[in-house]
């Protein structure tokens, strides 16, 4: 019963007004911020600096100190302090300024948050949203270029979160800060700047609906956030040549819309996985091995799939772009995919 | 109390010969209902304790065990020093707090045994006491990863008077962490953030001397005078008597009742004693028996049912009888939890997401925090809709 | 050209001496302590208390406290600790008490150790290894029954060692040692007792090489630590049903032996795959989708996954016990794998 | 130097106005050629930081630069004081710490520039400048984590001295780190380890006075007597004035000898400032020219230019001299590095692990740890085989 709409650039689903990626991450928090008074922003120079990516920008004028809060570079203590004041009750948004420094968080955000639930016999939630940068930027290098789903997903209890476009962002926040759990909001330095339609007033986007970014019927590119893109260039340049792609944007992996996967494939009979996080037990593998078991029968070739390469993310700038995934690779997968190549 | 806050105080080595020769100090009574009540309270996590060690050697209890036995003052006076509305959180070494907080034994012991009547249906174990109700936010068993969640709840209690409410701060948090947990980064960035943002946190390390077998001043620098790991942070610091019930009671209520006023942290070195070993695997090899019994003739239990004798607020009569109502509270503590379901394999899927499931309102209302409108949650997407084929449009 | 032994206890391949899987590990890091005077061991109560689980029982007695380092209750702090020692060219070995312990040093252990090398440009190696108990123990609970490998394996630069063994456990952690690259070593709190038949001396198995723990025609079960043990109690079972079940141990993940998996699966056109970790982006996940790649035209049926349930792990022994990869799961697995469900 | 062990010392307020009005005192003169050296050194880093301002903006250099103009005589001093066989590290502002080490301005400036001939062949960029020759252990780019590497290497340092040498420690370790890294837990944990251990790390905090566009009295508790930070772990702490060169050569001379002598650790309150933003993005808004302007007024170069022609050391001449030389080694710095190549595709894939590529020995055999015996690798396995459909038997 899942509905997924088409937005593309011509349609203007989200109404004539276009704003900036960041725009509608921040639209969200804000209106959740004035509808209720329990949820709050932490995190580093969210407040009197106005964001490190100028996400926050404006809400301490607005909200004031109290609500809108600057920490120290203290990720594992203030996400457990958000943690320990959302299962009273608020409901904390804590900034990462990027996913990356999540790392020397993992503890309080995988082995507290998503089990608090479980481990207090349904006594304690945890509603709260962790977000932040996530993926390369532009040459960032090895410590500042992490794919946290790669990471993260395997673990139950968290919903994962990953917008491809403005509408989307605000969408997805909208429901993710109303969410009465744990919810990993992956944004993409990349696209902040990133202008499109985007909804004024309340806007949700249900999570565990895939999005048809593209409808074509050769083939089928999986893919969430920033890839997405990547597959729709891949998807113009691919049309020519006469193949048609069907481009899936996730918008949430943790839930995953197998349902809208497994419909569009068993019509294209073919798909190509796009996941920039590294290849091993990643999403994409996760969706790769889905689809060969729910599309057994349907499948002219294997599931391909497209990532970063495996190694860790190099600072050159003609390295990075060989690491990521790109239109070009997007191109060669779906060519070998359907013996074209 | 001593004000560790001082630095030019005399260091003080840790006293691993006994508190029994320390210098006490002699503090006010209480009502007599209220002795008699933390004395009952004391002995109650005693022999609860006592027939954990004995349902683990029965196999009835599975997994880690850790035993409050000794510190029984620590949890009792903590407790008897806040109000009810005051959260606390707490390590693995829970069972203690559980008790003193108000959970009933047949919840506690349920939880070890594994059954659907435990505080968190079986699900959570020995380590994972929960008890809305009486706002225990969990005992946690990752070593100093409840620190941040204390500073958590201190930080929500005040949002809520505060910025919600539009009033002034009127709870404190306890944040109890063993003398181990002192090196956790977690222990850091906590008291940093309680310190810079004034949260009204008292972190109570219940200072016992050992982490597993490891004593303090092996594991922990300038262990002979831990006022210096609040300093750090411009937070007060105090060194509380945790062998001795009256002391913990008075110590605490002004330091947390000064918390409250302030609305800053605190920090307690509170020294106690395990008297058993880290859990029910430990020979205790290191250290001497010589130093445990100095320890154990400094005996909470015994030494304010001495001092109750002393003052004719209790009788030996009346001690038996409540030796006798506790264990019996005890056994059937255990003969409920034999008597309780395992939990049903629903369980397993169950609680891993509010939406899907909803909260447990098993044994009592939470209550909410208050103020906030009641936000209707978005219309819920049934993940197990996810998981299967679905329809495009 | 890599080969794979058949160990059963009924051909003592190890010798005549059996020790305990503890043991095993312990006269490895032993023999290689007494080689090589760079190699040494720190991690809590690993000294004077000889071990939380009596692994490293006498070894300071032998090497004395300089060399047997007890360390306060701070993993992120001694993980990065060993790590800087490794890049001056010592060879620490770091126990974790257990892997569930080591998400508070996530940051050293995935974004220092495997990224050094290539972050310096091939300047600095980090020859370590991070040893410990993962995986559920006997009702351990949420917190402390992770199976990191579900996370870990996503990383590039790290070896993954996952014994299912003592003979292997002392050949791969002779071989861990060795190594110059950092090495996660994975045992398991309900194995250290075993006992199998260790060799004396040196005793090295390389990495990436599967063992064939058991060989069989009708389909293949790829696994890697203790559920490989529940394997062979589920092949022993089918083989009263007349299936004759071929299992593959691992033994590590990182690398992986897709050559000895793929020959074997090309023999019996179908695979099982059995993972304690959970599922999503799971090793389990990874396995399946090269199976389907290197076997697309061989195989009669998707490949089947057997994992620990999706929810974070319960307490109570019933429950713990449907949550984890059972010889009961896996015999519906192959069932329904061949067809015969 | 300032002793803050002693904590009954006035509490001085973070000096957000200058430190030129601050008093001064006095130290021993160098020898000349040791100064100008220095001179020559802090005014390289300067050129070279603003070439690499110049560079960004260019966008031959991309991600993240962070420059070090203001603080050079912390870099120039700090090594100065110590042997090129101790090793150091640093955080991700270290393109200062590199030249001041000895590494080539090409190398650097390659190295942003993303070209093969860069310190790391281009992989690490800006943030990760590393120097095996040299002893420099990383710059690093998660905020914190390098304090335990640095204690691992004073650590390994005096491992190799007394353990496989069975001589006595003779090295120290400097690990620098931001103002803003003390609210890290690494920052605890290593501290603890470093007093527990007596491991001879001297730990410097480069106390800039902010963390991005924080101030450090709004994210650091304490911020005005950072030595309880060392107190907490009962590690020596000094302040030193880290924008005169000869104060921070003399102190950290003493310090570091001392703790080679003792083989105990040290903190550094390292007072400096950054006269640039935070990175090539930040506008500043969070702090006011005049503030700025009394910083200026202490700038390092100009102080020690000043001394060395005030003394005669130092002409007019030779000074015009030496900003030719600099800028032309800069100049040419740029132009090696327009000129070397990008790292090829294959450099893509080497360097994940040993075995497979083997260590670069580009530039210089690195020196590796002696006394133990020299051990074979255990024969590699080649990690393409097992990517590939392989045989079993
Ligand atoms: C991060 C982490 N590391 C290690 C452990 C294993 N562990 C459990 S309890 C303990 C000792 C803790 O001692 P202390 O904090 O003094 O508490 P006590 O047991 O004395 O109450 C250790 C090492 C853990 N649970 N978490
Ligand atoms: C763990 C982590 N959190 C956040 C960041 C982002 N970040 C980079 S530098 C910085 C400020 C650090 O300030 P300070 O330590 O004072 O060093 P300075 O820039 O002044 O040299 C922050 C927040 C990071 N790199 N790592
Ligand atoms: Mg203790
Ligand atoms: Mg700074």
């Amino acid at each position: 019963m899942s509905t997924m709409m088409s937005t593309s650039p011509e349609s203007p689903a989200g109404g004539l007004r276009e704003i900036e990626f960041r725009d509608a991450i921040r639209e969200a928090m804000s209106q959740e911020m004035r509808r209720d008074p329990r949820v709050f922003l932490l995190g580093e120079e969210v407040a009197q600096y106005n964001g490190a990516y100028k996400v926050s920008r404006g809400m301490l004028d607005e909200f004031g100190p109290r609500r809108i809060i600057d920490t120290p570079i203290s990720e594992s203590g203030f996400a457990g302090m958000a943690i320990g004041a959302a299962m009273m009750g608020l409901r904390p948004i804590v900034e990462f300024m990027s996913w990356s420094f999540s790392l020397v968080a993992a503890d309080p955000i995988l082995n507290n948050a998503p089990k608090m639930l479980y481990m207090s016999g349904g006594q304690f939630g945890c509603p709260i949203v962790f977000r932040g940068n996530n993926g390369a930027g532009g040459q960032l290098g090895s410590t500042h270029s992490w794919c946290v789903e790669g990471l993260y997903s395997n673990v139950p209890g968290v919903k994962i979160v990953i917008p491809a476009t403005p509408e989307d962002a605000k969408g997805l926040m909208t429901t993710a800060i109303r969410d009465d759990d744990p919810v990993f909001f992956l944004e993409s330095e990349r696209m902040l700047g990133m202008k499109g339609h985007v909804p004024e007033g309340d806007h949700l986007v249900p999570f565990g609906q895939a999005r048809l970014a593209r409808s074509g019927d050769d083939i089928t590119l999986v893919s969430f956030g920033r890839p997405v893109h990547f597959c729709l260039e891949a998807a113009d340049a691919l049309a020519k040549e006469g193949i048609s792609c069907e481009v899936l944007d996730m918008r949430t992996i943790r839930p995953l819309d197998v349902g809208s996967i497994v419909r569009s494939v068993r019509r294209t009979s073919a798909c190509v996985v796009v996941d920039q996080s590294w290849s091993f037990a990643s999403p994409g593998s996760e969706v790769a091995s889905i689809v060969h078991r729910e599309c057994f029968d349907d499948l002219d070739n294997y599931v391909h799939r497209v990532h970063s390469v495996d190694v860790p993310t190099p600072y050159a700038t003609n390295l990075e772009q060989e690491y990521l995934p790109n239109a070009r690779r997007i191109c060669e997968a779906v060519r070998a995919c359907l013996y074209r190549a | 109390m001593t004000s560790l806050s001082d630095p030019s105080a005399p260091a003080r080595p840790f006293d691993v010969h006994g508190g029994a020769d320390r210098p006490r100090k002699t503090y006010p009574e209480v009502a007599a209902a209220t002795a008699l009540g933390w004395l009952r309270q004391m002995y109650l996590i005693r022999e609860f304790e006592t027939r954990c060690m004995q349902s683990y050697q029965d196999k009835k209890i599975g997994g880690f065990c850790h035993v409050y036995i000794g510190q029984e003052a620590v949890a009792v006076g903590c407790t008897a020093a806040v109000e009810r509305s005051d959260p606390i959180v707490t390590a693995y070494r829970d069972h203690g707090h559980a008790l003193a907080r108000g959970m009933s034994a047949r919840a506690c012991m349920a939880e070890m045994f594994g059954r659907i009547g435990g505080c968190a249906k079986g699900k959570g174990g020995s380590m994972h006491m929960f008890d809305r109700a009486n706002n225990l936010f969990g005992g946690h068993g990752i070593v100093g990863a409840q620190i941040p969640l204390g500073v958590g709840l201190a930080f929500a209690a005040k949002y809520e008077d505060e910025v919600i409410k539009g009033g002034r701060s009127s709870r404190v948090a306890l944040a109890f962490l063993g003398d181990g947990a002192l090196n956790q980064g977690a222990f850091h960035e906590a008291m940093n953030l309680a310190g810079l943002l004034d949260i009204p946190c008292v972190v109570i390390c219940e200072n016992n001397g050992y982490s597993m077998g490891t004593h303090i001043a092996r594991g922990t620098t300038m262990a002979h005078r831990l006022g210096v790991k609040g300093a750090a942070y411009g937070i007060d610091s105090y060194e509380v008597d945790g062998m001795d019930v009256l002391a913990v009671y008075h110590e605490m209520h002004e330091i947390c009742e000064t918390a409250r006023r302030t609305s800053r942290p605190a920090f307690v070195d509170m020294r106690c004693y395990r008297f058993k070993g880290h859990s029910m695997s430990d020979p205790r090899k290191y250290r001497g028996r010589e130093e445990e019994e100095h320890w154990e003739a400094d005996d909470p239990i015994q030494k304010l049912r001495e001092h109750l004798l002393s003052r004719a607020v209790l009788t030996e009569d009346a001690w038996k009888q409540m030796v006798k109502d506790v264990r019996a509270e005890v056994r059937d503590s255990v003969e409920w939890s034999d008597a309780s379901p395992a939990p049903s394999s629903e369980e397993l899927m169950r609680d891993v997401f509010m939406e899907r499931w909803g909260p447990y309102t098993g044994s009592s209302q939470p209550e909410m925090l208050g103020g906030a409108e009641n936000v209707p949650s978005f219309e819920a997407i049934d993940p197990s809709k996810a998981r299967t084929p679905g329809e495009l449009a």
